[in-house]
């Protein structure tokens, strides 16, 4: 492009000196560890030694009906987890973050920080809490049915296959919707007063000012956000481990591939762990999220504006 | 802005919305700390009414407290969680700069090698990261956990910041850069103040993860000097998995130090927006 | 310089009778030694320890789950050979076999403890309402149908929620009256009987029995709930492991007592379950090899063996020795093996080696039994489908 | 219809206090502009008639309804900001279209009013770009096509044009005042451009550190100042003031326009030295040191050629000479 | 010191060719004013010198070196913003300072320029405000003081006045030319203020359309436009350009500015009626509609009264009297 009389452009070192800390920390202590990990699925272990059998451990997981059934399972859990997130998690976070960034909402201090506190409470106590809070044991929830007279609608939901996922997932976005609502109100704050002001005046307020004006300037969050929830969903694992346990009972109904892999890799209680089935999982695991980042970041970040304000 | 753009209706409607979330957000927590205040029978009896004269008991409290040296282990995941955050925040701003800013070769793939780390359990590397610590003398030491988080917060760190970095204008940049400022002044003084809102986000997701971990702290950090107080309030839950007073008193001390360290970031927060709103 | 021997453990519930009574006692003796008692959540041990061994970082003494998950570490080398270590002939065949190569050649853990399965009741309920405790099914049916017909008690109180609690408590616990315990248990690793046979059948047959007279919502029980509801007195019979008995002692108002399995017909012969639990063993990376061993032939000590049986009512001890114990619900649990005939959880030996896992298998299984999910022949089809992909005894 | 009374309208951020009480009344059609030293609250009036901001205290009405709690939308009022204020996001035709297309106006009819404005303000060839991809003077006719678009019976203009070329910004003004006449609608404009002011308004408002000075026509704060202040910010360059005490007169301060001096090289009522002779082209502006008077700024129509250093005798029109008192009144 | 030479610089925003080969040299110490109507690539020339912008092809030299590649914290330059661009998270006064802290001015130092500074634009009352705590005038001036206190040996100012009162912008605008002589600093400047260009520029670049049309000292453009486009942008009002056609001349068109047309109820070259009187104070502008030469502007010193449709006389200077060929070009 320059004419060729122009001079080579200096090293721009700087990029360099910015990349660097976080490169090397990141490449020795994750990325080198997990390629060994990942590595493991091309071999077997046998008689103590581990010998390289290229693809078959994946022939096993979708040849042996063992395996493969287990993993579209999960697979297929995994994705009505997911739906279930995108579906009420990220509506619900964004709503409460354009209320809360309405100007001069009195206590949006205080429904903030009440609003995050699920998110930064640990599995353990989620699972507990929502254990203790759904037993019929305990009845807390049938209690509160009887409340509003809804008591004969009350099951065992955790314990049931046919409510167990959805109701875990719930609990899940009960415990995560403070997350897309801090991205989002940190992107609606930072648009600028004076456009708003200016559609104040055009006439363009309440939800034709939230639709037109503010969701278009924060639609990049909200692509971040999806994306977040996919990776954060196809790598979940705690919450339905604390709830659920490694065998995501009742009867598999709520295995998705976390629970799936953390059987396969460390075992579970008879099981013994098979890192090369593992580590196999894994990197299938690993091969749907970087599909779906890579979509992102290829066909939907490119597309998405981004404005300077 | 003035009271003519609000309307009272709205206004009520988005309380009565927001109230009505914060009581779902809320009820199970205080549910929990509620009945860790009560006796055996009255956690069964009427788990939904608050603690009363005859019910009120403090037996969980009394089992938890003098089970170990929670002080300690206090200090211990705060030395971690806080030192892990700085560098998360340093490194991640620093390299999400270097994404958001400059066009170089490779800074794509540079991107998507960065986000690599959230599509992989850290948990699974766990055997090489032991080896590697055990290789160079960092088991039980707050230092291997602080390099493990470090390396595991950053790869969020880096997608999150990077976005909000390109919304910095490139005007007020190219200022500073007129100015004389260099490369890295412009990204302290003047990128870094203003992405404060979103570090702070960024601070507060990672370090509840952190936090609230059990896994490094058991593998690489068990000795009774560097145990931190997730690992130390889950091996006595593993204890009382029957005593509810106990559970529920547990549950609800360790609640406590995440949101106090939350509400203190969340000032910053806070803080942060109100100076970088500044258009 | 004292030399300090670290113990991996799952027990975390046992850590204030190590500090307060084992490590002291075996301190005070072996002067120099220290001994540390460090336990990690029991989800997370294996996990846990099988990181820590890789990488080297694991402590001296390993606590050792019975059968294939130790056997696989020593395969491994990380267990130590103890075939040869003092005081290991303290122990039965029968008890050592859990920590055994399948050729019965090496020994690689001390046994420590077993647990015996039964079921435990309200004596205060049942003296209510007038009960006797069952000794045949008949009667076993006879007892829950009153106290369900009474309504003041939940009959059973047994979740399916954990699955395991299903399997253990449920199936493990009454099947050896059906397949005739070690006879039924062997023949099943000589693939001479099938988990289809009616004598493996059976159980879930009555497992399935069991569904009305659980509580409300018992799918979505949990272990600790299980619990509570029988030690509130809500619940009049508990399917229970020994293990319980500590817990119970502390927690129960009421008093207690305990009835083995109840047989098919009046006269049969019982089978329990009296399952090696529980056992320790040495690292071999450990770099205080002698101090261990010295440490581990304590533990096969009986002096060892009575402070930990006391201490720990419900664990009992596999010593040769007898131990003298204390606690009258301990006492009726071991009573049994006098008058029955023990053996040890049928899918633990061998049987689970392979994917798919058959206890893992057998949890889900026997949880979807009781709820009615699966028929008793669906579920015993499945499961010997599952083993027979991979499990091919040599004939 | 676009009447607007403004009742001891007082602001303050914080404790400075930047509307002191404004009291002003706008009626229908009129074409009103503020003007005064930045930073006087000017932009900060606009934003309380728009309802963008509370006032502290007092009342605004338009078309004699307080309209305090009115909603900025339901005032009929259409907004030009000093920094333009559109939305990133939107193409130059959307930007305009947003507001109609809200109120729910016929799409050919926004078509129509679109084109309109785009022709008057050059804009046809940008219309699908965004705002990023626009120079300083284009975001700002932008920013104007937006408000006229909606022929709203009160405009508010807050410097609309600082950003144009000469020839454009002609134009647009007379675009505006043509628009002016043809929605019968109200304006109120802030410029800083004396020749905006003098051109567009019936009615000029001279703000003052939060307070007004003078409300006037353009000629009659040209020719009667009240104050000091009104006399030396109307007109450019700025009358010249002599302090009496060299003069020996009675008032404190006397007051003469640059174009009001005439110079003769050789005789006249105050002696100086040219001290410097900016050639505007059409007129030139010579700076003389006088014995008497001190520095005098003086306009002279046309080329005139002055070296610095020469020596130039400097004439006041009597006529039009003002006299100020001690508090910087008008004397008469 | 402070010499630019530009070499043939052109730039394209994708398909749209911005700048088409800029050639210009400016010497050190010259200060040099870009005028042309809006959005014909002040601003991105100003960036391209500036090193913001990377041209499409072309040199840029700064004292003989290439600066292609400099990075524009080493080119010694300041630029005052058209968006202001200041640091939203400080004060005024870290606004000023920070460029020089971080050049490792001692303190003291820091501190006395940033008095002068903002002593020379009357922004000591704000100095521990934050930028939008400012009004736009008060913003403006912040982004003057931020450049001014580096005293660098070129500077580059994208219309930097825009949006001050007109008593502002003439202190400012002496402060400026007071800092060029005193700093002998190289100054390049955008504006669109014809007073300003006029006063300032020793040197005037008229571009249109990413070309640059005429170079010249401010009387010169004047005086001896090369081209109707120079004619028409250089004064204000504009020049009247009349169709020869009409007139029967050979020239195309026929340019004369409005202040050197004559009006007189009498007598004179063309006949017409009054459209329109602006009454500027100083000087009135009348539009006369005549017979034979179309619209035009005329230009009167003082007090004019006319009625709109009394009938007039114009009368052209013929000395001061453009003609222009059929490419626009002046004919000689
Ligand atoms: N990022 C961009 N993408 C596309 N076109 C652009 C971009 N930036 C500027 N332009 C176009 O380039 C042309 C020149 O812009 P520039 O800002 O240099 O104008 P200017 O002479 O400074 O105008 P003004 O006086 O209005 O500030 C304009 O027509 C503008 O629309
Ligand atoms: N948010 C604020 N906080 C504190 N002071 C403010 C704020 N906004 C404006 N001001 C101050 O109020 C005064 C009036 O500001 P305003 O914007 O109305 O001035 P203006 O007359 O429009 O000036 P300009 O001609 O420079 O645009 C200024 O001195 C300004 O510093
Ligand atoms: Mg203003
Ligand atoms: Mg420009």
């Amino acid at each position: 492009m320059a004419a060729q009389t122009r001079p080579k452009k200096p090293i721009r070192w700087h990029i360099g000196v910015f990349l660097a800390p976080a490169v090397l920390v990141y490449t020795a202590i994750m990325i080198l560890p997990l390629a060994g990990t990942l590595q493991l699925s091309l071999f077997r272990n046998i008689e103590q030694s581990q010998v390289f059998v290229g693809l078959s451990n994946f022939r096993t997981l979708f040849g042996d009906p063992n395996w493969s059934v287990n993993f579209w399972n999960a697979l297929r859990n995994n994705v009505w987890f997911f739906i279930i997130h995108m579906l009420v998690q990220n509506p619900i976070g964004v709503l409460l973050a354009a209320l809360l960034s309405s100007p001069r909402l009195r206590f949006a201090a205080f429904y903030r920080t009440a609003i995050f506190v699920p998110t930064i409470l640990s599995f353990v106590i989620v699972g507990f809490a929502w254990k203790l809070i759904l037993s019929p044991i305990w009845g807390v929830a049938p209690h509160l049915m009887d409340f509003v007279g809804l008591k004969s609608l009350f099951t065992p939901w955790l314990g049931k296959e046919q409510y167990a996922l959805t109701a875990l997932s719930l609990v899940s976005v009960w415990q995560f919707v403070g997350i897309p609502m801090m991205l989002i109100y940190a992107a609606l704050l930072s648009i600028p007063d004076e456009v708003i002001e200016a559609a104040e005046c055009d006439g363009i307020t309440g939800m034709a000012q939230f639709w037109k004006i503010k969701l278009p300037l924060i639609l990049p969050s909200i692509g971040i956000i999806s994306i977040l929830t996919f990776v954060g969903n196809f790598n979940a694992f705690d919450l339905i481990y604390t709830a659920q346990g490694a065998l995501a009972g009742p009867n598999y109904s709520t295995d998705i591939l976390g629970t799936f892999l953390y059987r396969a890799f460390f075992g579970f209680q008879l099981q013994v762990g098979d890192p090369n089935m593992g580590a196999a999982i894994a990197t299938m695991m690993f091969l749907i999220i970087l599909a779906g980042v890579c979509v992102y970041l290829f066909l939907v970040q490119t597309r998405l504006r981004r404005y300077q304000f | 802005m003035s009271t003519a753009t609000h309307s009272l209706p709205r206004t009520i409607g988005a309380h009565a919305v927001l109230l009505t979330y914060t009581a779902i957000a809320l009820f199970p927590v205080i549910l929990v700390i509620m009945n860790s205040f009560k006796s055996r029978a009255g956690i069964f009896g009427a788990p939904l009414t608050p603690p009363t004269p005859k019910t009120f008991d403090l037996i969980g409290y009394t089992t938890v407290i003098g089970q170990g040296d929670f002080i300690h282990y206090f200090q211990n995941s705060l030395v971690v969680t806080v030192a892990s955050l700085f560098f998360v925040l340093l490194f991640g701003a620093m390299a999400a700069f270097a994404l958001s800013e400059y066009r170089f070769r490779g800074n794509t793939m540079m991107g998507l090698y960065l986000a690599l780390g959230i599509m992989i359990p850290i948990r699974l590397g766990t055997v090489a990261i032991l080896q590697l610590m055990v290789a160079s003398g960092l088991v039980n030491t707050l230092t291997a956990l602080i390099l493990v988080y470090t390396a595991q917060g950053l790869p969020l760190a880096v997608f999150i910041l990077s976005e909000f970095m390109k919304q910095v204008s490139d005007d007020l940049k190219n200022a500073g850069r007129i100015d004389g400022l260099s490369e890295y002044t412009i990204f302290f003084r003047l990128v870094l103040p203003l992405v404060r809102p979103s570090m702070a986000t960024v601070a507060v997701f990672t370090m509840i993860p952190i936090w609230n971990d059990l896994w490094f702290p058991l593998i690489l950090a068990p000795s009774e000097e560097t145990k931190t107080v997730t690992l130390g309030a889950q091996l006595f839950l593993g204890q009382f998995v029957t005593n509810w007073n106990a559970i529920l008193a547990a549950l609800s001390l360790a609640i406590l130090p995440v949101l106090i360290l939350y509400v203190i970031f969340s000032r910053q927060l806070i803080r942060g927006i109100t100076s970088g709103a500044v258009k | 310089e004292d030399v300090t021997l670290n113990i991996e453990s799952w027990r975390g519930d046992d850590l204030t009778i190590w500090k307060d009574k084992l490590i002291p006692a075996f301190e005070a003796k072996n002067p120099g030694i220290k001994v540390v008692f460090a336990p990690s959540a029991p989800t997370e041990y294996d996990a846990a320890l099988g990181a820590k061994l890789s990488a080297g970082s694991a402590g001296d003494l390993i606590t050792c789950r019975p059968f294939d998950k130790s056997l696989e570490l020593f395969k491994k080398g990380n267990l130590a050979d103890l075939s040869s270590l003092p005081g290991m002939d303290n122990f039965s065949p029968v008890a050592k076999a859990a920590w055994q190569t399948d050729d019965g050649k090496s020994s690689f853990c001390v046994p420590m403890a077993s647990v015996i399965h039964g079921f435990i009741y309200n004596k205060d309920a049942f003296d209510k309402l007038g009960l006797k405790v069952p000794t045949t099914n008949e009667e076993f049916y006879a007892v829950l149908d009153k106290i369900k017909a009474d309504g003041t008690y939940i009959p059973m109180a047994m979740g399916t929620k954990d699955l395991w609690e299903a399997a253990t408590m449920g199936y493990q616990n009454i099947g050896p009256n059906y397949w005739k315990g070690e006879e039924g248990r062997l023949a099943l690793i000589k693939g001479e009987q099938k988990l289809t046979d009616p004598q493996w059948v059976e159980p879930y047959k009555e497992l399935a029995k069991w569904k009305p007279y659980l509580g409300d919502g018992f799918e979505a029980q949990t272990y600790p709930d299980s619990q509570n509801l029988f030690t509130l007195g809500r619940a009049a019979i508990y399917p229970a492991g020994s293990w319980e008995i500590g817990l119970f002692n502390t927690q129960a108002q009421f008093k207690m007592g305990a009835f083995p399995p109840p047989v098919q017909k009046a006269g049969d012969t019982c089978y329990i379950s009296d399952h090696t639990d529980i056992g320790m063993g040495l690292n071999a990376a450990s770099k205080h090899p002698e101090e261990a061993k010295k440490f581990l032939s304590w533990v096969a000590s009986p002096d060892f063996a009575t402070i930990y049986a006391n201490a720990l009512p419900g664990f009992f001890s596999l010593n040769n020795t007898p131990v003298k114990m204390e606690d009258p619900l301990a006492q009726e649990f071991v009573s049994w093996r006098g008058k029955c005939k023990s053996t040890i959880r049928s899918t633990y030996q061998i049987l689970s080696r392979g994917t798919p896992n058959l206890e893992n298998e057998t949890w889900v299984e026997s949880a979807n039994v009781i709820n009615g999910t699966d028929t008793p022949e669906a579920a015993a089809k499945k499961l010997q489908d599952g083993l027979d992909s991979w499990y091919k005894p040599a004939k | 219809m676009g009447s607007l009374n403004i009742e001891n309208v007082k602001k303050a951020f914080g404790p400075v206090e930047v509307l002191k009480g404004i009291d002003l009344e706008v009626v229908d059609g009129e074409f009103v502009v503020f003007v005064g030293p930045s930073g006087c609250g000017k932009s900060t009036l606009l934003r309380v008639i728009a309802g963008l901001e509370d006032s502290t205290s007092g009342r605004v009405l338009i078309d004699g309804d307080d309209v305090s709690v009115t909603p900025p939308a339901k005032r009929g009022i259409a907004m030009v900001f000093q920094t333009y204020a559109l939305y990133p996001h939107l193409t130059v035709k959307n930007n305009m279209g947003l507001g109609l297309k809200q109120a729910g106006t016929p799409a050919t009819e926004i078509e129509r009013r679109i084109k309109i404005a785009s022709a008057m303000l050059s804009l046809e060839p940008y219309l699908e770009r965004r705002p990023a991809e626009l120079s300083g003077g284009q975001r700002q006719r932008v920013a104007i096509g937006r408000a006229v678009v909606r022929e709203p019976k009160l405009f508010l203009f807050d410097e609309p044009l600082s950003n144009l070329d000469a020839a454009l910004r002609v134009n647009t003004r007379l675009e505006i005042a043509q628009l002016h006449r043809r929605l019968k609608a109200t304006m109120i404009y802030v410029t800083h451009d004396q020749v905006e002011a003098m051109t567009l308004a019936d009615k000029i408002v001279v703000l003052n550190a939060g307070k007004i000075e003078q409300i006037g026509s353009p000629m009659e704060l040209y020719n009667s100042p009240a104050n000091e202040f009104v006399a030396g910010f109307i007109g450019s360059p700025k009358m010249n003031f002599i302090d009496s005490a060299k003069l020996g007169e009675t008032a404190k301060t006397i007051g003469v326009r640059p174009e009001h001096l005439t110079v003769d090289a050789k005789s006249g009522a105050w002696k100086g030295t040219v001290v410097h002779a900016e050639h505007l082209g059409a007129d030139t502006n010579l700076y003389l040191d006088c014995e008497k008077a001190g520095l005098l700024t003086v306009r002279i129509f046309g080329v005139y050629n002055a070296e610095p250093g020469a020596t130039l005798f400097a004439t006041p029109d009597p006529a039009k000479t003002y006299r100020f008192g001690a508090d910087g009144r008008v004397l008469k």
